[in-house]
C-alpha cells in the first residue's frame, strides 16, 4: 500500500510546474525542465502501468487517512492506461512544441506542466470531488493553452468553451452535492458498497446527481448537444496543444466509465442503467454530427476537429451498454483514436505549414508531399477505420460488443454510415491537399523535433493491429476490473469494509 | 427555511441561466458568477442546514454542523475565483481581438 | 520441395509484394528502369512459388498456415491456397507480371514510374492477400487495401480533375461496400462462431436458418457487387479509366473487379441456393450484362467500350453464380479467366493505339491496320474472344453459359426470358467487339489521325501476345491447358466433387448453339445499322449518367452537410449555451418526474433574518439579470448578491464561508470594474420579445428543477457518517479546532493543494491572455462626460496607506487563527491582498509598482513549491504525502508552542493567493497603463 | 441587571441610529442628503452595537472582550472615506441637489500636469 | 432582556436593510445604488454583531472585522469607476 | 539612537500596532505581545515603503484629546441628523460650503476631511487640485460662516499643532 510511485504522476508536473513559474522568461531552461518532467514523469507511468498490467490495484491515502475520510488515489488498469496515454501524447506534443511553438505565447511549458498535473489527477483519484478539482485544474490549464499563439479565431474559440465549461463546472458541484446528500460520502469505492445499501428515497437524488455528472462528463467528452465547444476549440488551437486536448475528451469519457461502468453499476445496484438510456441517442447523434461537420469542414484543423467528435460518438457507441466487451472496445478504440487524432493534429500543423495555409483549398504543393502523403494516407485510412489499421480493428471491436437486438441495428448503421461519411470526407482533403495544387508561397521542409513525434503518433495505426492482441487483452482485463470492481474496492477501503453490506 | 433556501437557490440558477443566454460576454460572465454563487449554496446545502452553530469544536452545535460540506465550498469559492479572474481577463482578449462582445461567429445570427 | 515448407512458399507469395512496394519507390531514387526490374522480379518469383505450389493444389491437397493475430476480435493471419485461390492467384501473378512489362514501355519518361510500380505491387499484395486469406476478417483487411490502392492508381495523374474525381468515386463506392461487406462478414461470423472460412463454410444450415441469413446476404452481396461494378454501383468503373491504361487493364479487368466475383464463388457454398440468392444475384447480373453491353456499344472511347464490357461480362459472371448451381459456377469461374485473358489484352491493345495514334475516339481512329497490323492481329485475336467466336476462348464459356440460362427453372412460366436475354446480350457482345475492330483497324485510311501511328516496341506487344496466344491456345485446347486448374476451382468453390461438364469446342447443334449462331448475327446485324441506333439513342436517352447522379449526390450531401452543420452550429453561444440548458433541465429533471418522490413543504417557521438575507440573494440574483444592460448596475446587483451570500452562510453555521465569500466579493468586484472599464458600458443591442420570452421560460425551467432538487436534498439528508469522523478526528489527530480548516489542511489537504495550483494556473493564464493585449480607452463615460482630473485623490490615497500593515496584521491574526477559528492562509492571503489592490486603487500603478518590488510568479511558485514539499516532507519520513505533523517547542517566556506542518502548507497558500491575486489584479490594471497612447473615445470604438 | 440593561440599551441605541440612516437614504430628497444618513448615523449605530457586544461578552465570559473595538476603529477609517469618495462622484456625475453645487468641481478646477498625489 | 433587545434590534436593522435594499434597486443615480450597497455592508457588520450576541458565540468577529476593513474597498472601486473609469491607474 | 530609529521607524504607529494585535486577540498573555511586539515591529518596516514620505508630527499626544472631542461630536451628530432625517425634509437647508485650509500635509487634510465626514451633518465632498480648499455638503445649514470657524476651531486648529 501507499506506493509512493502511484503520487509520482502528479507530484512530478506540478514541482516542474511550480519551478517554471521560478524559472523566468528564458526558452532553454524553460524547455529542459518541461523535458526532464515529462521524461521522468513517462518513465514513472510506464513503471505503474507494468504494476498494474499485473491486475494489483494499488491505492495511495494522502495524508494517511483511511478511506473514506481522506482522499485516495487509486492505480487500477483503466486508470494507468489513461496515465500511459496521457504520457505518451505529452512527450509528443512536448517535443513538438519545443520546435519553436512554445515561444509563441508565455508560460506555455508551466500550463502544459499543469494541465499534465490536472489529468493525471483527473485519473488517478478516487474522490468524486477531488476529481472535480483536478477537472478545474485542468481545464483552466487548457484555456490558457488554447489561447496559446494568440489570434481572433482562437479568442473566440477560446470564449465558448470557457463560458460552456464554467457552466459545466458548476453542474459539477450541482451533482457532487446531490450524491454526498443522498449517500453521505465521497469516494468512488465507499460510494460504490453504499449504493447496493442506500435507501430507496435516496436513489431518485443519486439518479440527479449521477445524470448532472453525465452532463458534465459528457460536455467534456463533446457528446451532442453539447459538443459545440470543440471544432472550434480544438481546430484552432496550437498543434501541440490539440495534439494534448485529444486526451481531454476523453477525460470525460473516462469518468463516465468511472461513474456509470463501476460505481454505478453494481449488480443489483441502486442506480440501474441510469446513463444508457440518454447517452445511446446522444452517441448515435454525435457521430452525425460529427461525421457532417466534417464534410462541411473549411479547414484542415477542423476537419481533424470534427474527426474527434466522430470518435467520441464511436467511442460511446461502445460504452452505453456498460458491458465488459463494450467497455473493452471502446477502451481499445479510445487507444486508436486518442494517439491517431493527436498525430493528425501535429500532421495537420505540418501540412498546413508546408502548402502555405490550413484552408482546405487547392494551395501550393506540400514541400515535402510523398512523406506527409503517406503519413496522411495512413492516418486517415486509420482514423476512417480501414484495415489493415488500427482503426478497423477498433471498428470491428465495437461492432463485435454491440449485438443486443435492441440497439445493434442503430449502433451498427450509424458506425458504418458514418464511416462512409468519414472515408468520403478524408478522400476529399486528402485529394485537395496533396493533388489539387495550385501558385502560392509555401512553407520550408519540418525538422526532426516536429517529424517524429508526428510519425510516432500515427504509427500507432499499424502498431495497435500488429499488436492488437495485447492491447485488447489490456483493455478486456481493465473492462473487467471496472465491473467488477472488488479489487478496487479492497484496495480503497480496506478488506473489512469491503465485505460491509 | 429549507424551502426558502431552495427558492432562492432556484431563482439564482433562473437568473444565471437567463444571463447565460444574453450571449455577450459580460453578461455571460455575470451569469457564471451568479451560478457559481448558486452552485455553492446548493453544494452547502448538501451537508444539511444547521442554524447558528460553528464547525468548530466546542462551539455552540458544533455537533448538528456538517463541516464537510463547507470545506467543500470553501475549495469552491476559491477555486470559482480562479475561474471568474481568468474569464474576465478572457473577455478583455476577446474585447481586443475581436473588437465585440457578442460572443458568436462571424455568420452567427440568433 | 518438402510439404512441410508449402506454408513458407505460401507466406513468401502474400507477403513479398508488400515488402517490395516500399523498396520500389527506394529503387526509383537510384535508377528508373531497375523498377522496372524489380517489380517484373517479384511477380517471378511469386510466380514460381505459386507455381511450385500448384501440383499439390490441383491434387486435391490445400496448402494453410495460421497464425493467431487477435483471437478476441475472430482475426487470425490464416492463409489457405485451395483450387479457387490458386487459380485467382495465378491470374492476379501473371497477367501482374504481363502488365509489369507492359508498364516500362507504356509510361512516359516523366511520370513516377516508381510511385506506379510501387502501387502496382501493393496492389498485388492485396489482391493476393485476398483469395489467399483463410479468414474473412483478414480478408477484408487485403480487400479494403484493394480499395485504397485502386484509388490512389486511378487518381495516378494527380494533376488531372477528372482522375482526382474518378479516384474518390472508386473509393467510395468500394470502400463503401466493404462496409456493408464488414456487416456482412461480423454477422456471419457470429452465425458462424467464428470468421475462419473454413469454419464459415461449414456453417450452411445454421446461417441459412439464422434470421439475420437476409441481411448479412444482402450486406455481403453490396460488398461484391460494388467491387464488381455491377448495377447502379457500376460507373465507378467507366470512370476509372482515366487511370494509366496498364491500371485499367489490370485492376479494372482482370483482377480487382474480380475481388467480388471471388467472394461470391467463395461464399458460394454458404449463401446460395435459396431465394433470396438467387432473385438477387441473377436480377442484378442479368441487369448488368444486358444494361453495359448496350451501353458498350455506345462509347465511343475504346477504353469506355471496354470499360462497359467488363462490366458486361462480370454481370455474366454474377448471374452464372446466381444460378446457384453446379455448372452455373463451373461456367462462371471458367469466364473469369477467359475474359482475365482477353479483356487484359484488349486493354493493352488499346493503350497501344492511344499511344501511338494519340486518340482513343473510334470516331477518330480509322484504318490502323496499314500502320500496325500485327498488334491488329492480336487485338482481333482477343476481340474475337471477347466476341465469344468459336476456336476462341471466350466461345467456350459463353456456351456453357447460354447452356445454363435454358436449364434454369426459377422463373417458372418466364423461364423463356433469360436464354432471350441471354442471346441478346451476346449480340450486343458481337456488335460491340465489331466494332472495335472495324471502326479502328478499318473503316478509312487513317490520314488525318493526331499522330502518325507505328507499331510499338517489342516488348510493349508482347504482352498483349502472350494473351492473346492464351485466348486461342485455351479456346482449341481447354482440356489440356486450363481444365485442371479450373477443377481444382470448381471443387474448392462446391466443396465437392465438380459436376460433370465438357470443355469441348463442339457439342453438335445444341439449343446453346443456336443461341450462339444468332448472337452473332444479331450482333453483326446490329454493327450495320450502328449509326440509326446511335441517333436513337443519343435522342432518347441523351447524356444517361449514373457518375452525374453519383455526383450531384455528392455534391448534395456536401451541401446538406454544410447547411447542416451551420443550421446546428450557427456560431452564436446562445444556441451553445441554451443546449446545455435543455439538456441539464431534461437530465436533472427527468429523476424528478420519474419517481422521486416530492415531499410536501411543511410550514416551518421562517426567522426574520433568514427572510430578509433570502429577499437580498434573490432581489440581488433578480436585479442583475433584469439590469444587465446598464453593465455597473448589474456589478452592483452581484455585489449585493455576494453580501447575501455571506449573511447566509453566517446564518447557516458557517463562519468560514461567510469570512472566506467577503474577502473573495471584495476582489471579485474590482475585477469586474477593471475589466468594464474596457467594454461597453450597456449592451447596445436587446433581443427580441420573443427571445427573451423563450429564454425566460427556459431559465425558469432550469430555476425550477435546480429548486426542487435543493428542497428534495435538504429534505431526504440523512446525515454522513464521515462528519462524525472528522469532528472526532479533528482535534486529536489534527490539532485543530476548526474541523473545517482540519479538513482543508490535513484530512483533504490535496483539495487544497489542487485549489491553489488552480490559483497558479489562474494567475498564469490571466497573464498569458493578456500579454501583448492591446485596448481602446475610453476618455469618456458612456454619456460622454469626460473622467475627472484626479486621478488619486488625495484623502483616498493618505487614508488608504496605514491600512495597509492593519490589514497584514489581521491577516496575520486570521492566518495563525484559521487551526482553531475561522481565518486560515487563504483568507489571510485575500486581506493582504485586498490592502495591497487598495494601494494600487489609491495611488495607481507606477507609485506602488515602486514600493513593491515583487515578483508575483516567484511569490506564486514559491509558494506553490512550499505547499508541495510541506507534503513531500512526508514523504521522506516513510509517509504518505501531505501526512500532517506537529512538534512541540519550548521557547522561554512563551511556554510551549506547537507547531504543525499545516502551517507551512497555509504559508504555502498564503503566498500563492497573494501572488494570484495582486498579479491578475495588477496586469488587469496596468492594461490602460501600457496603451495610455492610444485612446479613443468610447463611442468611437462601438 | 444593570449589565443586562446597558447591553440592551446599547443594542437598542446602535439598532436605532442603524435604522434612522437607513431610513435617511429612503427619505431623504436628494443624493447628498442621503449621504448624511448611512455615513454618520452608522458609525454611531454600529459602535454601539459594538459596545454592548463588548460588554455582553465581557459579562458573559468573564474575560474583557476588546477586540469589537477594532471594528469601529476600522470602520472609523474607512466609512468617511467613503463618504468622500461618494460625494465626488455624486458631484462628478452632478447629480441633482437641493443645495447649491459649485460651479466648478474644486478638485477639477485646474487642470495641471499631474505630478501624483507625492512628488 | 437581553434577548428581547437583540430581537428587537435585530428586527430594527433587518428593516434597515430592506430600506437600503430598496435604495439600491430603485436608484436612480449610480452614486445611490453604490451607497445603498455600503450601507447594507457596514449593516451587515452589527447584524453580525446582534447574531453573535445572540448565539453567544464571537465567531461571526473575523467576519464582521473583515468587512469592516474591506467593504469600503468596493465603494471606493466604484465610486473611482464613476470618477475615472479606469481604478487602478 | 539611529538603531532604535531604523527599528521603529514609525515607533507611535508600532505602538499603535501592538495595542491593535493585542485587541485582536482578546488577549494580554505574554507570549501574545511578544508576538505582537514583533509584528509591530515587522509590518512597518516591511510596509514602510507605503508610508507617507515627509510626515512632520509634534505632540502627538495631542491626538488624543482630538480623538475625544470628534467622538463627542459623533454623538451629538448623530442625534441632530436622526432629528433631521426623522423630522419633514422640507425644512432642509442642505448647503455646499467651501473650507479654506491651513493644514499643509496631506495625511493632516486626509485627517480633517474624514473628521468632518463623521461629524454633525457634513461630508467632505471634494478637495482642491492644490490642496488648500475643501468642498463640504452640509445637511442643514444656518450660517455658513460659522460653521467654517466652527471646524476650524474644533478641529483644524489641533490638527496644526500636531502637524505643522
Ligand atoms: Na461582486
Ligand atoms: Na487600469
Amino acid at each position: 500500500m501507499n506506493d509512493p510511485l502511484v503520487i509520482a504522476p502528479i507530484l512530478i508536473p506540478l514541482f516542474a510546474g511550480a519551478l517554471l513559474l521560478l524559472a523566468g522568461p528564458g526558452m532553454r531552461r524553460q524547455r529542459a525542465i518541461a523535458g526532464a518532467a515529462v521524461a521522468a514523469l513517462l518513465a514513472v507511468v510506464l513503471l505503474l502501468f507494468a504494476d498494474a498490467a499485473g491486475g494489483a490495484v494499488a491505492s495511495y491515502r494522502l495524508g494517511d487517512w483511511p478511506a473514506p475520510y481522506g482522499i485516495v488515489l487509486v492505480l487500477d488498469r483503466l486508470s494507468a492506461l489513461m496515465l500511459l496515454l496521457t504520457a505518451v501524447l505529452a512527450i509528443a506534443a512536448l517535443a513538438y512544441a519545443c520546435a519553436g511553438g512554445d515561444a509563441q505565447g508565455r508560460h506555455f511549458h508551466a500550463l502544459f506542466q499543469f494541465q499534465l498535473v490536472g489529468l493525471n489527477g483527473a485519473f488517478l483519484t478516487g474522490d468524486l470531488f477531488n476529481l472535480f478539482v483536478f477537472f478545474e485544474l485542468l481545464l483552466l490549464a487548457s484555456y490558457a493553452l488554447l489561447l496559446h499563439g494568440g489570434g481572433a479565431a482562437r479568442t473566440r474559440g477560446a470564449l465558448v468553451y470557457v463560458v460552456l465549461n464554467l457552466a459545466g463546472s458548476s453542474l459539477f458541484l450541482l451533482g457532487v452535492a446531490l450524491i454526498y446528500a443522498a449517500l453521505g460520502t465521497l469516494n468512488l469505492a465507499d460510494l460504490t458498497r453504499v449504493l447496493s445499501g442506500a435507501e430507496a428515497g435516496a436513489h431518485g437524488l443519486v439518479r440527479a446527481g449521477a445524470l448532472l455528472l453525465l452532463l458534465v462528463f459528457a460536455l467534456k467528452a463533446a457528446v451532442l448537444p453539447l459538443h459545440f465547444w470543440l471544432p472550434r476549440a480544438y481546430g484552432r488551437a496550437a498543434a501541440p496543444v490539440a495534439a494534448l486536448f485529444v486526451i481531454m475528451t476523453k477525460v470525460g469519457v473516462y469518468a463516465i466509465l468511472r461513474l456509470f461502468g463501476m460505481v454505478l453499476a453494481e449488480p443489483g445496484g441502486a442506480a440501474g442503467p441510469v446513463a444508457g438510456p440518454w447517452l445511446f441517442p446522444a452517441a448515435l447523434l454525435t457521430l452525425f454530427a460529427g461525421a457532417l461537420g466534417l464534410l462541411a469542414s473549411r479547414g484542415l484543423r477542423e476537419a481533424v476537429a470534427y474527426l474527434v467528435i466522430v470518435s467520441v460518438g464511436t467511442l460511446l457507441v461502445g460504452v452505453v451498454g456498460f458491458s465488459e466487451a463494450g467497455m473493452a472496445a471502446a477502451l481499445y478504440y479510445l487507444v486508436h483514436t486518442t494517439l491517431l487524432t493527436a498525430g493528425l493534429f501535429l500532421l495537420a500543423d505540418l501540412i498546413a505549414g508546408q502548402r502555405g495555409g490550413d484552408a482546405l483549398q487547392p494551395g501550393p504543393a506540400v514541400r515535402q508531399s510523398r512523406l506527409l502523403g503517406i503519413a496522411y494516407l495512413l492516418g486517415a485510412m486509420a482514423i476512417a477505420g480501414m484495415p489493415p489499421l488500427s482503426g478497423f480493428a477498433a471498428k470491428v471491436l465495437i461492432l463485435s460488443a454491440v449485438t443486443a437486438p435492441a440497439v445493434a441495428p442503430w449502433a451498427w448503421g450509424a458506425i458504418l454510415l458514418s464511416s462512409l461519411l468519414v472515408i468520403i470526407a478524408l478522400s476529399r482533403v486528402g485529394t485537395l491537399l496533396f493533388w489539387h495544387h495550385s501558385a502560392g508561397r509555401r512553407g520550408g521542409r519540418a525538422g526532426a523535433l516536429t517529424l517524429i513525434p508526428t510519425l510516432s503518433l500515427l504509427a500507432a495505426g499499424p502498431l495497435l493491429v500488429l499488436f492488437g492482441e495485447s492491447v485488447s487483452g489490456y483493455t478486456q482485463t481493465a473492462a473487467r476490473q471496472l465491473i467488477a470492481p472488488l479489487d478496487y474496492m479492497q484496495a480503497v477501503l480496506g478488506p473489512a469494509r469491503e465485505s460491509a453490506p | 427555511m429549507a424551502l426558502l433556501l431552495a427558492g432562492v437557490i432556484g431563482i439564482m440558477v433562473a437568473c444565471s441561466a437567463y444571463l447565460l443566454l444574453r450571449g455577450e460576454s459580460f453578461p455571460v460572465v455575470l451569469g457564471l458568477t451568479l451560478l457559481s454563487y448558486a452552485a455553492n449554496l446548493f453544494l452547502f446545502a448538501s451537508g444539511g442546514l444547521a442554524l447558528g452553530g460553528a464547525p468548530i469544536i466546542g462551539a455552540p452545535g458544533a455537533g448538528e454542523v456538517d463541516p464537510l460540506p463547507q470545506a467543500l465550498v470553501l475549495t469552491a469559492i476559491v477555486i470559482g475565483f480562479g475561474m471568474i479572474a481568468f474569464v474576465l481577463a478572457l473577455v478583455l482578449r476577446a474585447r481586443g481581438d475581436l473588437g465585440s462582445d457578442r460572443i458568436s461567429e462571424g455568420q452567427g445570427r440568433e | 520441395m518438402e510439404p512441410g515448407h508449402h506454408w513458407l512458399m505460401l507466406l513468401a507469395a502474400a507477403v513479398l509484394p508488400f515488402a517490395a512496394a516500399p523498396l520500389a519507390l527506394y529503387l526509383a531514387r537510384w535508377r528508373r528502369g531497375l523498377v522496372a526490374w524489380f517489380a517484373g522480379g517479384v511477380g517471378v518469383v511469386v510466380f514460381t512459388a505459386l507455381l511450385t505450389l500448384a501440383p499439390a493444389v490441383v491434387g486435391g491437397a490445400s496448402v494453410a498456415l495460421d497464425w493467431p493475430w487477435m483471437p478476441s476480435l475472430g482475426l487470425e493471419f490464416s492463409l489457405r491456397l485451395n483450387g479457387l485461390s490458386l487459380l485467382f492467384a495465378l491470374l492476379v501473378v501473371g497477367i501482374g507480371l504481363l502488365i509489369f512489362v507492359y508498364t516500362h514501355y507504356y509510361l512516359p519518361a516523366d511520370k513516377p514510374a516508381a510511385r506506379l510500380y510501387a502501387l502496382l505491387l501493393l496492389f498485388m499484395g492485396s489482391m493476393l492477400g485476398i483469395v489467399l486469406s483463410g479468414n474473412l476478417l483478414l480478408l477484408l483487411m487485403f480487400w479494403e487495401l484493394t480499395s485504397v490502392s485502386s484509388f490512389l492508381l486511378i487518381g495516378f495523374e494527380t494533376a488531372r480533375p477528372e482522375a482526382r474525381q474518378a479516384a474518390r468515386t472508386a473509393l467510395i463506392i468500394t470502400a463503401g461496400g466493404g462496409l456493408a461487406l464488414l456487416a456482412g462478414i461480423l454477422m456471419l461470423g457470429q452465425m458462424a462462431g467464428g470468421y475462419s472460412v473454413e469454419q464459415v463454410l461449414g456453417a450452411r444450415e445454421v446461417i441459412q436458418a439464422h434470421p439475420l441469413y437476409v441481411p448479412a446476404l444482402v450486406l455481403t452481396l453490396l460488398g461484391a457487387f460494388t467491387k464488381s461494378g455491377q448495377v447502379p454501383f457500376h460507373f465507378w468503373l467507366p470512370e476509372a479509366m482515366v487511370a494509366p491504361t496498364p491500371v485499367s487493364a489490370y485492376l479494372h479487368s482482370a483482377a480487382m473487379v474480380k475481388a467480388g466475383v471471388y467472394l461470391l464463388a467463395l461464399l458460394f457454398p454458404v449463401l446460395s441456393g435459396t431465394a433470396w440468392w438467387f432473385y438477387l444475384v441473377v436480377g442484378t447480373g442479368l441487369t448488368t450484362l444486358l444494361f453495359a453491353a448496350y451501353i458498350a456499344l455506345f462509347k465511343h472511347d475504346l477504353k469506355g467500350l471496354l470499360a462497359y464490357s467488363t462490366v458486361s461480362h462480370l454481370g455474366l459472371v454474377t448471374l452464372l453464380l446466381g444460378f446457384g448451381t453446379p455448372l452455373g459456377a463451373v461456367a462462371g469461374i471458367f469466364h473469369v479467366i477467359n475474359h482475365a485473358i482477353f479483356k487484359a489484352s484488349l486493354f493493352m491493345a488499346a493503350g497501344i493505339i492511344d499511344h501511338e495514334a494519340g486518340t482513343r475516339d473510334m470516331r477518330i481512329l480509322n484504318g490502323l491496320w496499314r500502320f500496325m497490323p500485327y498488334t491488329a492481329t492480336l487485338a482481333m485475336i482477343s476481340a474475337a474472344a471477347m466476341a465469344g467466336v468459336p476456336l476462341f476462348n471466350g466461345f467456350l464459356s459463353k456456351e456453357m453459359f447460354f447452356a445454363e440460362t435454358v436449364h434454369q427453372q426459377w422463373l417458372g412460366a418466364l423461364n423463356w426470358l433469360l436464354p432471350l436475354a441471354a442471346t441478346a446480350a451476346g449480340a450486343f457482345a458481337v456488335a460491340y467487339s465489331v466494332r472495335f475492330i472495324h471502326d479502328v483497324f478499318f473503316n478509312g485510311s487513317g490520314e488525318h489521325l493526331p499522330k502518325r501511328p507505328h507499331e510499338p516496341p517489342l516488348w510493349m506487344k508482347a504482352p498483349v501476345g502472350v494473351l492473346s496466344t492464351l485466348c486461342l491456345v485455351v479456346g482449341i485446347f481447354p482440356e489440356a491447358t486450363v481444365a485442371p486448374l479450373l477443377k481444382g476451382a470448381v471443387q474448392a468453390v462446391l466443396q465437392a466433387p465438380p459436376p460433370e461438364y465438357s470443355l469441348r469446342v463442339w457439342h453438335g447443334f445444341t439449343l446453346p448453339m443456336t443461341m450462339s449462331v444468332l448472337a452473332m448475327a444479331g450482333g453483326v446485324l446490329i454493327y450495320a445499322v450502328r449509326h440509326r441506333l446511335f441517333a436513337l439513342h443519343d435522342l432518347y436517352l441523351p447524356e444517361y449518367s449514373a457518375t452525374g447522379l453519383f455526383r450531384r449526390g455528392t455534391a448534395l450531401l456536401l451541401a446538406g452537410a454544410g447547411a447542416f452543420t451551420r443550421t446546428l452550429d450557427n456560431g452564436a453561444l446562445h444556441r451553445y449555451v441554451a443546449a446545455l440548458l435543455v439538456t441539464a433541465l431534461v437530465l436533472g429533471g427527468s429523476p424528478i418526474l420519474d419517481g422521486l418522490v416530492l415531499t410536501f413543504p411543511s410550514l416551518e417557521e421562517v426567522g426574520a433574518g433568514a427572510g430578509v438575507t433570502a429577499l437580498l440573494v434573490a432581489s440581488g440574483a433578480l436585479a442583475t439579470a433584469a439590469m444587465h444592460r446598464h453593465r455597473l448596475v448589474a456589478v452592483v446587483a452581484l455585489s449585493l448578491v455576494g453580501l447575501g451570500v455571506v449573511l447566509a452562510f453566517a446564518g447557516l453555521s458557517a463562519p468560514d464561508l461567510a469570512l472566506t465569500q467577503m474577502a473573495v466579493e471584495i476582489v471579485t468586484t474590482v475585477l469586474f470594474l477593471l475589466v468594464l472599464y474596457f467594454l461597453p458600458q450597456r449592451t447596445a443591442v436587446r433581443a427580441s420579445l420573443r427571445r427573451r420570452g423563450l429564454d425566460a421560460g427556459l431559465s425558469l425551467g432550469v430555476g425550477a428543477v435546480a429548486a426542487v432538487l435543493a428542497w428534495e436534498m435538504l429534505n431526504q439528508n440523512g446525515g454522513s457518517g464521515l462528519s462524525d469522523y472528522f469532528r472526532a478526528q479533528s482535534l486529536p489527530a489534527s490539532g485543530a479546532e476548526n474541523v473545517v480548516n482540519a479538513i482543508l489542511v490535513d484530512f483533504r489537504g490535496f483539495d487544497t493543494l489542487g485549489e491553489i495550483t488552480v490559483l497558479a494556473v489562474a494567475a498564469t493564464a490571466t497573464y498569458a491572455a493578456l500579454y501583448g493585449l492591446r485596448l481602446n480607452l475610453a476618455r469618456a463615460d458612456e454619456r460622454g462626460r469626460s473622467w475627472s482630473a484626479d486621478p488619486h485623490p488625495l484623502v483616498l490615497a493618505m487614508t488608504t496607506r496605514p491600512l495597509l500593515p492593519l490589514a497584514m496584521m489581521v491577516a496575520v491574526y486570521l492566518f495563525l487563527r484559521g487551526h482553531h477559528l475561522p481565518g486560515g492562509g487563504f483568507v489571510a492571503g485575500v486581506i493582504t491582498s485586498a490592502a495591497l489592490i487598495l494601494q494600487y486603487l489609491a495611488s495607481g500603478v507606477g507609485w506602488t509598482r515602486q514600493r513593491l518590488r515583487l515578483e508575483y510568479f516567484d511569490v506564486i511558485g514559491g509558494g506553490l513549491l512550499l505547499a508541495v514539499l510541506t507534503g513531500v516532507g512526508a514523504m521522506l519520513g516513510g509517509l504518505p504525502f501531505l501526512t500532517s505533523g506537529a512538534a512541540q517547542l519550548q521557547v522561554p517566556g512563551l511556554g510551549s508552542v506547537k507547531l504543525y506542518s499545516a502551517m507551512a502548507f497555509e504559508l504555502g497558500v498564503f503566498c500563492v493567493v497573494v501572488g494570484t491575486v495582486v498579479c491578475i489584479l495588477s496586469w488587469l490594471g496596468r492594461l490602460s497603463l501600457e496603451q495610455a497612447g492610444a485612446v479613443l473615445p468610447r463611442q468611437e470604438a462601438e | 441587571m444593570i449589565f443586562e440593561a446597558a447591553v440592551a440599551l446599547l443594542i437598542l441605541i446602535g439598532a436605532v441610529f442603524t435604522f434612522i440612516g437607513s431610513l435617511g437614504i429612503l427619505r431623504l430628497p436628494d443624493f447628498f442628503t442621503r449621504l448624511h444618513g448611512p455615513t454618520k448615523a452608522t458609525t454611531l449605530g454600529v459602535g454601539s452595537t459594538l459596545l454592548g457586544s463588548m460588554v455582553y461578552f465581557t459579562g458573559a465570559t468573564g474575560e474583557f472582550s476588546i477586540h469589537e473595538v477594532l471594528i469601529t476603529l476600522f470602520l472609523m477609517m474607512t466609512a468617511p472615506l467613503s463618504a468622500h469618495m461618494l460625494a465626488k462622484a455624486g458631484l462628478h456625475h452632478r447629480l441633482p441637489s437641493i443645495a447649491v453645487p459649485p460651479e466648478k468641481v474644486p478638485s477639477e478646477e485646474q487642470r495641471p500636469v499631474d505630478p501624483g498625489p507625492n512628488e | 432582556m437581553i434577548a428581547l433587545a437583540v430581537w428587537c434590534g435585530s428586527g430594527l436593522v433587518l428593516l434597515a436593510q430592506l430600506m437600503n435594499l430598496w435604495r439600491l434597486l430603485r436608484g436612480p443615480s449610480l452614486p445611490d445604488r453604490i451607497l445603498a450597497l455600503d450601507t447594507l455592508f457596514i449593516n451587515t457588520i452589527a447584524l453580525l454583531i446582534l447574531f453573535g450576541i445572540a448565539r453567544g458565540t464571537s465567531l461571526y468577529f473575523e467576519t464582521a472585522l473583515v468587512i469592516a476593513l474591506t467593504g469600503f474597498i468596493t465603494t471606493v472601486a466604484l465610486c473611482k469607476y464613476l470618477l475615472r473609469g479606469d481604478i487602478i491607474e | 539612537m539611529i538603531w532604535l530609529h531604523r527599528l521603529f521607524p514609525h515607533p507611535l504607529f508600532s505602538l499603535s500596532l501592538l495595542v491593535v494585535w493585542l485587541a485582536l486577540v482578546n488577549s494580554l498573555s505574554p507570549g501574545e505581545i511578544i508576538l505582537g511586539a514583533l509584528l509591530a515591529v515587522a509590518l512597518p518596516r516591511l510596509t514602510s515603503p507605503f508610508w507617507p514620505e515627509h510626515l512632520r508630527m509634534r505632540r502627538a499626544g495631542r491626538l488624543v484629546a482630538y480623538a475625544v472631542v470628534v467622538l463627542w461630536d459623533i454623538i451629538l451628530a448623530n442625534l441632530a441628523v436622526a432629528r433631521l432625517i426623522l423630522g419633514p425634509t422640507r425644512n432642509l437647508r442642505p448647503r455646499f460650503v467651501i473650507l479654506p485650509l491651513e493644514l499643509e500635509q496631506p495625511v493632516a487634510v486626509a485627517l480633517l476631511a474624514n473628521t468632518i465626514s463623521l461629524t454633525p451633518g457634513t461630508v467632505s465632498a471634494d478637495l482642491s487640485r492644490d490642496g488648500r480648499l475643501l468642498l463640504l455638503h452640509c445637511l442643514d445649514v444656518d450660517d455658513e460662516q460659522q460653521l467654517i470657524e466652527r471646524i476650524k476651531a474644533r478641529y483644524e486648529r489641533r490638527l496644526l499643532e500636531v502637524f505643522p
